[in-house]
């Protein structure tokens, strides 16, 4: 894997949001091109911020963050490496704001400067691809959760991004959204990274799971996907678990 | 975010009673505002000054603050001497500017900064909250104390998820420029704030009535005079009858 | 409410301080009688909005503008506009220092009036089935709402003394390109609120007698 | 159990926000004094709308609400039934809308007619039964979330109610705090009913955990609570499971 192909390259990074709670400490990462990478880690441990660093939304006080070959530092450095990063959030009512799909959809490729008929095209074709087609007049801020998360990615798919950073994106969903979901993040030929609490679904997806914890990402905390046997001592009737 | 930087500090002023400050604020704000001559004036921005360096406030902020407030005077300084009638003084260009003219904008400018100082080093330095609770106590109209209280409790809440929008907004790529576009978006953001909020105001009114909540504000809050609030009222109060008399009573 | 849409300290004349603190106070009085006590909490959540978005500056040419939406806040909330706006302009005196005390009641009236205006002159075409003519009334709300706030401006500053006449002149000049931004706003807000939840405008909490 | 024992009496229930979309089909439900019930479910499946309905919160379009033997229907009979039942709601900030800790626990004290100083003794002492002493002059909306949650227990708790309706309740909380929160509740010689993802959670403090879906609790989707081994393929590293 030769420097080109270093997409994230994350060095000693610390982050805090008050003084006596260090939520990442001194942590280093790298994302390589073809990389298919899972996050687990307890709730609270700093996933969601690690992602937030990567993308500018949060400053670390120490530590680099290098995109695509390059420091970022500025609002104006990430803004470039926005364009070919797609962040989905945690929750997708923060990500959702107008108040059709089609126009939430679209709103990504007018940003990187497409003509409105191209942006609806856009729009339109990767609902398709996600199974949403006929929601594009759809209220979003009526949606259900599952459909709001299928919606929200696909205001990231519809950037047409090299690299996808998401953020728990079986949460909420059912068994049949979420297969529909996992079959088609596995035919994606992309880069990313995807945290999720659903061993199953990272299992599927990815080729390698670090874990997060104490504010760090050791590599000799990967762990191969794997499945899971569960053996209940009691309980009546079948039911679901979230991991 | 939206931060009280000054409300916390061991001053004297710090510990006054709200009310207190409340009653001078505006006794001083009143006198001040309608004051014409610089013999008033003059003495009313010294007593601020002495209000600020009591509360013992980080001096640089106090001044940030007040550049960033002075964009409608720094504007009547560029307007008011040039368009004044009066004596010319000097000219830049067309353009004379008269002595009646720069003695107005001067004493606004006196004005409106003794004003300001004054707010900082007394309202600026109580927590809102105690504001809102002092505003109970000296008997402001029910329903706005409330509302005031309210309000400011929930800036927070809907700031945090303005953020979060802005945020969602910019990971897409969106950089606000003069386009409808841009409008476009901002437009949608306040919807989608105030539709939030909306539904927020609904569940809050829920969870108020589950607590029993009866279309009555019961109140907790008892504030008690001390030493000190009753001799900087005193003080306050004289200094300010002072300027008064400069001001109006006063003959040279 | 930005820069120009309030006035400091010290710069009205003692009789237009009073007038418009007469006029706010009637104002707010009617406001706070159509008020229910347990509607408090809903119109303060809705006040907190309004303070947040107008900490929103959009880009126009070279500089921005910080977004005033005094149209939109009388669409949603009639008469209570008043309070509403009293409260936030008072926490914007004591947080940041814009305007003060004895500018309460001045500033309140600029924010609050065209705002009242614009939801009895527009609301009804706002929420009509029209939606062109509804869109027009948007837009229409928006931009006059802030001419009106403007007007009350440099009102304010000519009655404290001719001699503010170029200046009250300029100010509403500035005035301009900010009305149609607003105008724009209210247009695209309303498209969206009445899209999304249309029970929301038209003066929400006042209380029906 | 005889029928004085029946404190929550559903028969019927339907109830939608949308013409198109059952969120409550027919459900019918029974609290008996004593019970103390996990209820579990997807999200959106309507356990949140649920609470809501029990309280006169929300109108059911068909259906009956008994409580205490009596059936509610105007908002003067919930009212009354609102001091006997606490709820609390799902997102804290909802709860909390007090300036300081101190006033928001009494507010419930004060609007059953307590006079302030009780109120306040009241509020005082519940703070310091959830170990929050020391907490009562902290501005609410400066608490970290699972201080939030701990505060909005205790709003409830002091209005000393005879039953629990609490809306996950764990949501958020570290591990330590959940332990606390899990051991108090333990405690209450309470009936109740706890909506929560937490499976852990739900298998110490309730006896029968019911699940919701399609807008129905049938009885025969009981399940008791039980605890789960894993085993493990593989994965090098000891791992979290949700449920
Ligand atoms: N805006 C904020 N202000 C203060 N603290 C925060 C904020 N956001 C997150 N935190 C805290 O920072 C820590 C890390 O949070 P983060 O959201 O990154 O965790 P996470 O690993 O994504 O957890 P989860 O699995 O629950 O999503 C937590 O302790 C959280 O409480
Ligand atoms: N105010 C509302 N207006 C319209 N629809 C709503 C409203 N509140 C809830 N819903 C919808 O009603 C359904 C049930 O919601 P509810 O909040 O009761 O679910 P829940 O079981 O509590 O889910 P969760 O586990 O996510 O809390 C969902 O589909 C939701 O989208
Ligand atoms: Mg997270
Ligand atoms: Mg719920």
């Amino acid at each position: 894997m030769g420097h080109n192909n270093l997409i994230i390259n994350l060095t000693g990074l610390s982050f805090s949001f008050s003084a006596d709670n260090l939520v990442l400490d001194n942590l280093s990462f790298h994302l390589h091109r073809g990389d298919r990478i899972g996050l687990v880690g307890p709730n609270g441990s700093g996933k969601t911020t690690l992602f937030h660093i990567i993308l500018g939304l949060l400053k670390p006080y120490s530590g680099t963050v290098e995109l695509f070959g390059r420091q970022a530092k500025k609002e104006k450095d990430f803004r470039e490496a926005r364009k070919r990063i797609g962040l989905l959030f945690q929750d997708p009512d923060d990500q959702l704001f107008s108040p059709t799909v089609l126009e939430d959809v679209a709103f990504g490729p007018l940003n990187l400067g497409k003509s409105p008929e191209e942006a609806k095209d856009i729009a339109l074709e990767t609902l398709d691809r996600l199974d949403l087609s006929g929601f594009e007049d759809r209220i979003t801020y009526k949606l259900s959760g599952g459909e709001k998360r299928l919606v929200s990615l696909a205001t990231v798919l519809a950037m047409d991004p090299e690299v996808l950073l998401l953020d728990e994106p079986t949460n909420g969903l059912d068994e049949e959204t979420e297969e529909k979901i996992t079959y088609i993040l596995r035919k994606l030929e992309l880069s990313y990274i995807f945290i999720s609490h659903n061993f199953d679904f990272l299992s599927k997806t990815t080729d390698r799971i670090y874990a997060m914890s104490k504010g760090k990402i050791s590599s000799d905390e990967a762990m191969a996907p794997h499945s899971h046997i569960h053996i209940h001592k009691s309980g009546k009737t079948p039911h679901k678990h979230k991991s | 975010m939206i931060e009280e930087p000054f409300s916390t500090g061991n001053s004297i002023i710090h510990g006054l009673d709200p009310r207190v400050k409340i009653i001078v604020v505006a006794l001083f704000s009143v006198i001040v505002a309608i004051s014409s001559r610089f013999l008033a004036l003059l003495p009313a921005l010294a007593i601020s000054l002495f209000l600020v360096a009591s509360a013992k406030l980080p001096i640089k902020k106090v001044f940030y603050r007040l550049l960033l407030v002075n964009g409608l005077i720094l504007f009547l300084w560029f307007v008011l001497p040039f368009t004044y009638k009066g004596r010319g003084l000097f000219a830049i260009g067309p353009f004379i500017a008269t002595k009646e003219g720069i003695l107005l904008a001067g004493q606004i400018t006196v004005k409106s900064n003794a004003i300001l100082l004054t707010m900082i080093a007394l309202l600026s330095t109580t927590p809102i909250f105690s504001l809102g609770h002092a505003m109970g106590q000296l008997h402001f109209p029910n329903k706005i104390t409330h509302l005031f209280l309210f309000t400011f409790r929930y800036i927070h809440v809907i700031y945090k998820e303005y953020r979060k929008l802005t945020n969602a907004m910019r990971v897409r790529g969106f950089v606000p420029r003069t386009n409808m576009h841009t409008y476009k978006s901002y437009a949608y953001l306040v919807g989608m704030l105030l539709v939030r909020s909306y539904d927020r105001a609904e569940r809050i009114h829920k969870a108020m009535r589950c607590r029993g909540f009866n279309k009555k504000y019961h109140s907790l809050t008892q504030f008690s005079l001390k030493m000190e609030d009753i001799f900087c009222l005193s003080l306050m109060s004289a200094a300010i009858t002072g300027l008064a008399v400069l001001q109006w009573v006063i003959t040279t | 409410m930005g820069e120009k849409m309030h006035i400091s300290e010290g710069v009205l004349s003692a009789p237009v301080l009073v007038t418009g603190a007469a006029l706010a106070v009637t104002g707010i009085s009617v406001g706070l009688k159509k008020m229910d006590y347990e509607k408090i909490p809903e119109a303060a959540v809705l006040s907190a909005a309004f303070f947040v978005a107008s900490l929103i500056h959009v880009p126009m040419g070279p500089s921005s503008v910080h977004l005033v939406l005094n149209g939109i806040n009388g669409l949603l909330l009639g008469w209570l506009c008043f309070p509403s706006i009293l409260v936030a302009l008072a926490l914007q005196a004591i947080l940041f220092q814009f305007g003060g005390i004895t500018v309460l009641g001045v500033n309140t009236v600029i924010m609050a009036l065209p705002g009242l205006i614009g939801y009895y002159v527009f609301g009804r075409l706002i929420k009509g089935k029209n939606r062109l003519l509804s869109l027009a009334a948007a837009f229409a709300c928006g931009f006059f709402s802030v001419l009106f706030s403007g007007i009350l401006v440099a009102g304010a500053l000519l009655f404290t003394g001719e001699s503010f006449i170029s200046a009250a002149k300029l100010i509403l000049l500035a005035h301009l390109p900010v009305m149609i931004i607003e105008g724009i706003i209210t247009l695209f807000c309303v498209a969206f609120l009445k899209k999304v939840k249309p029970e929301i405008l038209g003066g929400v909490y006042e209380k029906r007698s």
